[in-house]
């Protein structure tokens, strides 16, 4: 479809506004250098206190017992799991922008993947906080690893859990160093224009002493040109594996050969919507428009509506498999999905998920800050849900009626919840505060000027 | 210049490219030590074996074992039937005592626990995590010796926790028994060596057809 | 100042089409031990100065293999060998269950062989470097394109490197000392 | 650290503690002190799980073990306690008149489980609820431990010195101002000393009685043939059985002895065939649940359905002139389709099969009247149904000993008119638990002088000057005389924890002035002086048995009149009926935690009581489950909550009794609702009932909340004509084979444990569910955590209804862990908690859980519980502790209801899964006796206590690989099945198909 692709005559500029190097290095290093701005600081107080609530629930869960959550006896997970999966399927943008766009050569991705790359970071961390904490011992959570111990005793491959403890960590370590090879050599740029010696020195430290000298270029490119490579199957491994926890078990509405790829796209879904909603707040806010572009923006949304329409698509396969294995107990859980006491989540997230994202059908929309910006979140609400009504409905009504039961959260849940947003956010800000949030240098690379065989583009 | 420039100017000095060989060493030197502390110092082995608490009534069992030559099911009367291997009662001590060393003021006391009826306050010195059900019954009519959890007690003049009792000891005897397996008659015999233990071992292993239980219910409930 | 040796040249070029013009004759000047700095990697610039492919890919196929068969390895020892517990009556080594592992260390080995393997390749880090002394070098991570030659290079000399850089367009031409 | 340690070091500091302060763990520690320093650091032992490294670390320095832990041998051994092993007693436990010989386990003096004694007929070794439980009652913290008067502390001696005053003052007059009340003893030496100060105190009144009992019906009986005779029918040999409001397999204490033999021709199988039940009743009972045919009906047409069948039974079988006598003048009103009736008739009475009426106890002399009078005609009395002489009436000669309801009536008349000075009451709760109309408290207020002997402080013990603790049977020395007179030793197993006082002593002492209670042992073996008890070696062998002799039936009494008319009712307003719970029973266990936790059979309501309704009868009132509203009889009312049950009777309103109680312990106060003020004197039921919604709703916690088994095939039941068809049903064909993409294992060598269990048998006694309670340590989580689902049972019930809403069946189905060979639970596990062993179990590793609750979400019947929060630290029986500081948490629950646990299973902590382990503690304790002595297990030899209990005999374990074992031959029953077979768990649980038996000419009607 037209609207869909770019007409490669008139390729749309990736950086507006007249920019040299020098310039890209002060629009962007600006945001680091000047001191912080009073919504910045405003906002950083609030991500603490969210904060401070985090580790208030968390203490009083791990003191008083997984008891204070709403979870009973047919629904042994609820918002725990639901909060691992809905962050860590946040978590999968920034790898699947940096790596899987730049395996595809989209010079677009330049100027948005550090932003979404710590907002994975971020999210996985997030999500490892779930994982830890819904175990009903944390103290013993140690038993997790295969460590060799008195008791003579290991672990259990082949339990989903397991493959999680591996994938989760894999994917924060992996995706932490893709972060950091990105961030070094602007770390030296932010070196070079330090003016105290404090940031010298700690900029300098984590530089490394880079130099841009080529055959370090040469290195350093191949090296990320591997880390992509490994991300991309791993990001989807990830997701697939998270998957699996429900997928591998025998429950109806849990036991479906569709959950890795839906689960993917579902990630893929979320994660773009909050990296829209991320950026709209910060171009603003840092006047960075020239960087991240109407046109980043559009593209972005394009993909939401692809993954948005893949998931719905799922939804519809799910019901039609269900009806279709004849399998009486995976039809009945589809149809309590649907029209059982939980409906009211499900129809949330259909409208959430499958209808809204339909309206970037329109160029209009697609296009329109506000549009986008209330689209983005109401995408990542309908996925949240997304995660509860796979969770609770099918758990809450299983194999034998006799054990069917209601759940709903207790208030600890809920303010945890609320709580993980402190976490993000207050490591989101200080990453907006202390780091570039563009790289540079890879903006640098893709404007016209940085071709040898471009002429006239040097002013000196 | 000024100062802005030298600021904007600060050099690592050159010994700093150094420092990175040092922490990578220092690091590796660190990470091997950590796991020695924990594989060695906080290894049952280590923390439990030789506990040695000093006992309101310092019995000596060298002296009644090797010495006087009492078998050990004379005060662990239960030992062959029972899970426990009872602590003898006051009265079996009495049994002799009536008559010996009568004033000895160790003795005085544990007369005195009789008359009133007040235990003697053993400390205790081989415990399992209270999980654990072990029970001696089984093992000695199996044919594994005292000797084999808990040391040469007949030499001990104050007895002390001789073997680690952690549960991947525990695993070593089960998953292959004929290393401590031996005769009913030399079951108390503490002394007692077999010249060919393992071929010996096997051998009652088979004759009995002894399979020690390696699920968790052998041991957790 | 003057006390300290001499360890080469330093000279300045405008953009990345000069620096990369720079860098081929050079190379056809027969010099070999000269390097490129610039804010961003140029296109080209390897050939430009004749430097040979990057390694590091052996190093990390070399780590996926370890990664890979190590987690086979402890997935076996443990479930077959070391703890042999019957679970959901499935068998001892059901390697089905045991792919996600092995992929997951790949990756994870994988990626520590290309990111670590790049700084030792690099000699990172290094946070001190003659070249940070440098006042016109900070520009280097910026919008400056700089070459250097080694003093030990064969071709090298103080005067004529000098004047070499300048004929090929370099602005300016500062001496590197230790 | 020292915060890791220190809670165990206070806690055995706390052990001392006790000691000194309460002289009774003295008493019963000395000898078992070993013991409790094992049982301490059970309890604790999860807690430490938690800091295990860092309590190694510190240890570690200078090989210091924290906490110090001591061993106490025995000064002087006891004879035949060996520590560590259990010893089995012999004794029997009294509920009114019922009485059940039991076997009780002992740890070193503490009494840790009751199991049923297998000599004794009402057991047949199965044990109640009330039986399981009461051991839990026994360490019941908040029972009396001291005499008090006027609510001040005082002493047994002060007691005395009032008591002999009041006895001189009596016999002054004869006793004339004298009264004793006392609940329905069933001890011969009771009865004796009753009837020695009757005897004493000519003109005293001695009243007999207990809220609901066996008292109407041995009236009724009287009053019509002039003797005291109480029927016992034989189910086993009873072919067509018709159930008159009669829940003999439920509520009724003797349900166990019934129970047994009811069930045996519930098989198939048997050679005599299957029985018959006709079951016609007003609410939903658990008889009911088991009847091929049941009618709902209300009380008055109850009576009248009665009516309509005596008619039809005369008029083909051609009447005695008694029965025809009566039922001939009585107007005739067909509630039952004339169809229904004709029916059941020619079954009653078709020839060579044995037929007979049962009639509840609750039920109106009149039913009970017609009830021996039809049993007459159908040749069932002396036949199927042998009469004894009702023991509580053998001392009964004179007027002034009196029973039952009349007894009490007559009893506040005299408090009343002031006549009495004082009122010695003997247990029970009459203040409580006597119908509203007959102003007992009142009447008892007039009295001066009052004692009451009870177990808890109550309502009773609130109006009264002197209240003594009441041992409890455990400990305390007595004798019981079952209905079928029977009669065992009541003999102690632990010395009283308070200053109380057994029944026996407490009679004594009406007799002697002595400054001391007497003793009961010399006061039993008295009674039995007579019949040897001098001879040491017939006492030793009486208690070693734990029966004395076995009772004779008496000819069946000839009835000479029939005194009694229908119970008149007022056509306007609801009927009222009352029965007593199948947990707190009219009240007296309203204390006990796992009774309050324990289900309703029926209605799966769990720490209440509630006014069960029909759809029909709540839709009129405009009521749903869970409203509050005012019911309002004979000018009294009580508020009560709604609770609407299918299949209750239309225009009837069923009320629990036990409930609402004012004063009681930390458990049973304030639960539900007290309906006893509605209660009449002389009344079955009450009519003329008006209701009036409140507006308000209630919680109500139940652990069942979805009853339709939504057409899948979970408990299955065919009627026995529907098997002789398919002999097979019970088998599906699967679309697919059921296989496995591995090669399976074979679990072909060893012993290979599986269970059975025959849901045709089984009537949803709960009796597994406390009996699996008692043995494993199973908390109870309080009221607020059942409403959330998170009951602790390991074994459950599971209730379906099927069919209409009105008339529904009901079908039961225990559910344990089926101990899947393909164990869905295990490979989910992260940490390996959760694995098989080579027997075939499922073991559940607490130790290693780190609560990830991952299998229980993959357990598709969702038998794995999660111990949510520390339930054991938040008991609700045991005595709440405020936290001292920051890790306090890690102490003990409260000591006393420690001493129940069972030493040889792991007390499980918070945030570890748990279920249900075929009492593997059982299995091992077999296996290592077994391979001492170096033979075979034999079959029968391991018992899981779920099947050692089960009255019904419907559960078996054992050896599956065993051809000869009973569980084996079980499985190869045609009516075998596994549950979710198409998952291919291969479950080691399976389930013997239910077969019905209805009349296939009713089957026909509908």
């Amino acid at each position: 479809m037209s609207v869909m692709v770019d007409d490669p005559s008139v390729r749309t500029p990736l950086v507006l506004g007249g920019h040299t190097f020098a310039s890209v290095s002060d629009a962007v290093c600006a945001p680091v250098e000047q001191k912080a701005p009073k919504w910045w600081v405003a906002s950083f107080a609030v991500a603490l206190s969210l904060l401070a609530l985090l580790l208030a629930m968390l203490s009083k869960l791990v003191w008083t017992g997984v008891g204070v959550w709403g979870l009973n006896n047919p629904v042994m997970w609820g918002w725990d799991l639901v909060g691992f999966v809905f962050w860590v399927g946040i978590g999968h943008a920034g790898t699947l922008i940096s790596a899987i766009l730049f395996l595809f050569r989209q010079k677009w991705r330049t100027s948005i993947n550090r932003f979404a790359e710590a907002m994975t970071i971020f999210a996985v961390m997030c999500a490892g906080i779930y994982i830890a904490f819904h175990v009903g011992r944390v103290w013993v959570a140690y038993y997790l690893f295969p460590i060799p111990n008195s008791m003579a005793m290991w672990v259990n491959f082949r339990s989903p859990l397991m493959w999680d403890v591996f994938a989760v960590s894999t994917y924060f370590t992996i995706s932490l160093l893709f972060w950091y090879v990105g961030l070094i050599p602007d770390l030296a740029t932010l070196r070079d224009r330090a003016v105290t010696k404090t940031r010298k020195i700690w900029y300098g430290i984590f530089a490394m002493g880079w130099r841009g000298a080529n055959r370090h270029w040469q290195h350093y490119e191949r090296a990320y040109l591997i880390l992509a490579a490994l991300s991309t199957p791993l990001v989807l491994s990830v997701h697939s594996i998270v998957s699996f926890d429900f997928a591998v078990s025998q429950l109806p509405g849990w036991h479906t050969t569709i959950f890795p790829p839906y689960f993917v796209a579902g990630a893929i879904f979320s994660g773009f919507a909050m990296v829209v909603t991320l950026m709209i707040i910060a171009r603003k806010l840092f006047k960075l428009e020239s960087f991240m572009t109407m046109h980043h923006l559009e593209t972005m949304n394009k993909i939401i509506l692809a993954t948005g329409t893949m998931v719905g698509y799922a939804y519809a396969m799910e019901f039609f498999i269900a009806w279709y294995s004849g399998n009486p107990y995976e039809s009945f859980a589809f149809v309590n999905r649907a029209f059982g006491p939980y409906a009211w989540a499900y129809w949330t997230m259909i409208s959430c998920n499958v209808i809204f994202p339909q309206l970037f059908w329109f160029k209009k929309i697609r296009r329109s800050i506000p549009a986008m910006f209330v689209i983005s979140i109401i995408v990542n609400i309908g996925m949240w849900f997304e995660r509860f009504v796979i969770t609770a409905t099918s758990l809450h009504r299983d194999f034998l009626p006799s054990s069917w039961f209601y759940y709903s959260p207790t208030w600890v849940e809920v303010c945890q919840f609320i709580g993980s947003f402190g976490l993000f956010l207050t490591f989101f800000l200080l990453f907006l505060k202390y780091l570039p949030m563009i790289a540079i240098s890879e903006v640098k690379a893709i404007m016209p000027e940085a071709d040898p065989h471009h002429h006239g583009g040097d002013h000196v | 210049m000024s100062s802005e420039d030298k600021v904007s100017m600060y050099v690592f000095p050159k010994w700093v490219n150094r420092l990175p060989i040092y922490f990578l060493l220092g690091g590796g030197a660190l990470f091997v030590g950590i796991i020695f502390v924990f594989w060695y110092w906080f290894s049952p082995k280590h923390l439990e074996v030789g506990y040695m608490p000093t006992q309101p009534i310092p019995y000596s069992h060298r002296l009644h074992v090797s010495e006087l030559g009492l078998d050990c099911r004379y005060c662990h009367t239960n030992v062959e039937t029972a899970a426990h291997a009872n602590i003898p009662t006051t009265e079996t001590c009495m049994n002799c005592h009536s008559q010996i060393k009568v004033d000895s003021p160790h003795i005085k006391k544990i007369k005195q626990s009789l008359d009133t009826g007040v235990p003697i306050q053993w400390v205790k010195v081989h415990k399992l995590p209270d999980y654990v059900y072990f029970n001696h019954s089984r093992h000695i009519n199996a044919g594994i010796s005292c000797v084999s959890c808990h040391g040469r007690v007949d030499q001990m003049e104050v007895v002390h926790q001789a073997k680690p009792l952690s549960m991947s000891w525990c695993l070593e005897c089960h998953r292959a028994p004929e290393n401590h397996l031996r005769p009913a008659a030399y079951v108390f015999k503490l002394d007692w060596k077999s010249p060919n233990q393992k071929e010996m071992g096997m051998r009652i292993k088979e004759a009995h057809s002894i399979r020690p239980g390696e699920d968790c219910s052998t041991c957790h409930r | 100042m003057t006390s300290q040796r001499v360890i080469g040249l330093l000279g300045s070029f405008p953009s990345p089409a000069a620096v990369l013009k720079a860098a081929e004759s050079l190379r056809d000047a027969g010099y070999q031990r000269f390097e490129v700095y610039s804010p961003f990697p140029i296109h080209g610039m390897d050939r430009a100065m004749g430097i040979k492919d990057s390694p590091l890919g052996w190093i990390v196929v070399t780590c996926g293999l370890i990664g890979l068969s190590g987690a086979l390895l402890l997935q076996w020892w443990v479930s077959v060998e070391a703890y042999a517990i019957v679970t959901s009556g499935k068998p001892l080594f059901s390697f089905q269950a045991f792919v996600p592992i092995c992929f997951e260390l790949m990756v994870l080995l994988s990626g520590f062989g290309a990111v670590f393997g790049m700084f030792s390749l690099n000699k990172l880090p290094q946070l001190y470097h003659p070249l940070f002394r440098k006042q016109s070098f900070l520009r280097a991570t910026s919008d400056g394109f700089f070459v250097s030659v080694d003093a030990d290079d064969p071709r090298y000399s103080q005067v004529e490197t000098a004047d070499f850089l300048t004929s090929i367009g370099s602005v300016t031409v500062e001496t590197i000392e230790e | 650290m020292s915060s890791i340690d220190q809670p165990t070091w206070r806690s055995i500091e706390e052990k001392e503690g006790d000691v000194s302060v309460q002289p009774f763990v003295d008493r019963e520690f000395q000898d078992g002190a070993s013991v409790l320093d094992e049982g301490v650091s059970r309890r604790t032992f999860l807690k430490m799980m938690g800091a295990s490294l860092a309590l190694a670390g510190v240890s570690g320095c200078g090989m210091v073990r924290r906490p110090k832990q001591f061993i106490h041998p025995y000064a002087v051994a006891p004879e035949g306690v060996v520590p560590g092993e259990s010893i089995h007693y012999a004794t029997a436990m009294a509920i009114g008149h019922h009485v059940t010989g039991l076997l009780i386990e002992s740890h070193e003096g503490r009494p840790t489980k009751v199991e049923g004694n297998p000599l004794h007929p009402h057991s047949g070794g199965a044990a109640g609820v009330w039986h399981q439980a009461s051991v839990l009652g026994l360490y019941d913290p908040d029972r009396l431990q001291k005499p008090t008067f006027k609510k001040e502390v005082s002493t047994q001696a002060l007691y005395l010195d009032w008591l002999s005053s009041r006895l001189t003052d009596a016999a002054g007059d004869e006793g004339a101002s004298m009264l004793v009340v006392s609940e329905a003893l069933a001890s011969p030496t009771s009865h004796r000393l009753l009837a020695e100060f009757q005897s004493a105190f000519p003109k005293a009144m001695v009243v007999m009685a207990d809220p609901f009992g066996a008292d109407r019906q041995v009236g009724a009986l009287r009053a019509m043939t002039g003797s005291s005779v109480v029927p016992m029918p034989r189910y086993e040999s009873i072919d067509c059985l018709v159930s008159v409001g009669a829940d003999f397999l439920g509520v009724s204490p003797d349900a166990l002895r019934a129970t047994r033999a009811f069930a045996l021709r519930r098989q198939p199988e048997h050679v005599r065939g299957m029985n018959r039940l006709y079951v016609l009743e007003s609410h939903y009972s658990l008889t009911g649940t088991k009847a091929d045919h049941r009618f709902r009906l209300k009380p008055s047409d109850l009576e009248r359905a009665l009516v309509q069948l005596a008619r039809e039974l005369l008029a083909r079988a051609g009447g005695s002139g008694l029965l025809q006598s009566v039922v001939g003048s009585l107007p005739v009103k067909k509630v039952l389709p004339q169809a229904v009736v004709s029916a059941m008739a020619s079954d009653l009475l078709s020839p060579n099969r044995t037929s007979a009426l049962v009639a509840g106890d609750e039920q109106s002399p009149f039913v009970h009247g017609l009830v021996y009078a039809i049993n007459g005609l159908l040749g069932a009395n002396g036949n199927t149904i042998d009469y004894y002489r009702f023991p509580s009436a053998e001392f009964a000669t004179s007027d002034a000993i009196r029973l039952g309801e009349s007894g009490l009536k007559a009893a506040v008349a005299a408090m009343a008119s002031g006549v009495i000075k004082t009122a010695v009451l003997l247990g029970g709760n009459p203040v409580y638990a006597t119908p509203g109309d007959m102003g007992f408290a009142q009447a008892l207020s007039k009295v001066p002088h009052t004692v009451h002997l009870t177990h808890y402080h109550n309502e009773t013990s609130a109006a009264c000057g002197w209240v003594l603790p009441r041992s409890h049977y455990l400990e305390s020395w007595g004798d019981a005389k079952a209905l079928d007179n029977t009669v065992s030793i009541v003999q102690p197993l632990i010395e009283p924890m308070g200053l109380s006082v057994s029944d026996v002593s407490f009679l004594a002492s009406l007799l002697s002035d002595a400054t001391a209670f007497p003793s009961d042992l010399d006061a039993v073996k008295a009674t039995f002086q007579g019949s040897g008890s001098a001879k040491d070696t017939v006492w030793r062998q009486w208690l070693r048995d734990g029966v004395v002799s076995k009772g004779t039936p008496t000819d069946v009494p000839v009835p000479t009149t029939f005194p009694f008319t229908p119970t008149p009712v007022s056509r306007s307003g609801l009927e009222v009926v009352f029965y007593p719970d199948y947990k707190v029973l009219d009240g007296r266990f309203s204390n006990n935690g796992w009774l309050q936790e324990l289900p309703d059979p029926i209605s799966k309501l769990t720490w209440d009581n509630a006014a069960y309704i029909s759809s029909f009868t709540a839709r009129t009132l405009g009521v749903k489950t869970g409203d509050m509203m005012a019911l309002s009889a004979g000018g009294r009312h009580v508020d009560t909550v709604v609770m609407v049950q299918p299949g209750a009777a239309d225009g009837c309103i069923a009320l629990v009794g036990g409930y609402g109680r004012t004063v009681d312990g930390r458990v049973g106060q304030g639960r539900g609702f007290n309906v006893y003020p509605l209660r009449q004197t002389g009344r079955s039921f009450v009519s003329g009932a008006t209701v009036s919604p409140l507006g308000r709703t209630y919680v109500l916690a139940t652990t069942q909340q979805h009853g339709s088994m939504e057409e899948r095939d979970l408990a299955k039941q065919v009627t026995v004509t529907e098997w002789d068809e398919n002999p097979h049903f019970a088998h599906k064909k699967h679309a697919f084979p059921l296989t496995s993409s591995w090669k399976e294992l074979a679990y072909d060598e060893g012993n290979q444990w599986g269970l059975a269990i025959d849901l045709s048998k089984c009537t949803g006694c709960n009796a597994c569910l406390i009996a699996c309670q008692s043995e494993n340590n199973i908390p109870i989580v309080g009221k607020d955590q059942v409403a959330n689902g998170r009951e602790m049972h390991w074994i459950r019930l599971d209730r379906y209804f099927v069919g209409s809403v009105d008339e529904p069946e009901v079908r039961h189905q225990p559910m344990t862990c089926l101990q899947c060979e393909n164990a869905p639970c295990e490979q989910v596990c992260p940490v390996s908690a959760t694995v098989h062993s080579k027997e075939g179990l499922n073991d559940m590793v607490y130790n290693r859980c780190i609560g990830t609750k991952y299998c229980s979400n993959n357990c598709p019947v969702k038998v794995r519980r999660f111990n949510f929060l520390d339930y054991h630290q938040r008991n609700p029986q045991s005595v709440a502790k405020r936290r001292q500081h920051l890790f306090d948490y890690m102490r003990e629950p409260d000591p006393s209801v420690q001493k129940q646990f069972n030493p040889e299973v792991t007390v499980r902590m918070r945030g570890v899964m748990e279920k249900c382990t075929y009492c593997v503690q059982r299995i091992s304790k077999g296996r290592i006796r077994a391979k001492n002595e170096s033979r075979a297990l034999l079959d029968g030899e391991i018992k899981s206590a779920c099947m050692q209990t089960c009255p019904a005999d419907a559960i078996v374990f054992g050896d599956i690989r065993d051809p000869k074992s009973r569980v084996a031959h079980m499985k190869s029953n045609r009516r075998n099945y596994a549950i979710l077979e198409e998952l291919h768990l291969k479950a080691r649980t399976t389930y013997l198909a239910s077969i019905s038996n209805p009349n296939p000419q009713l089957v026909k009607e509908s």
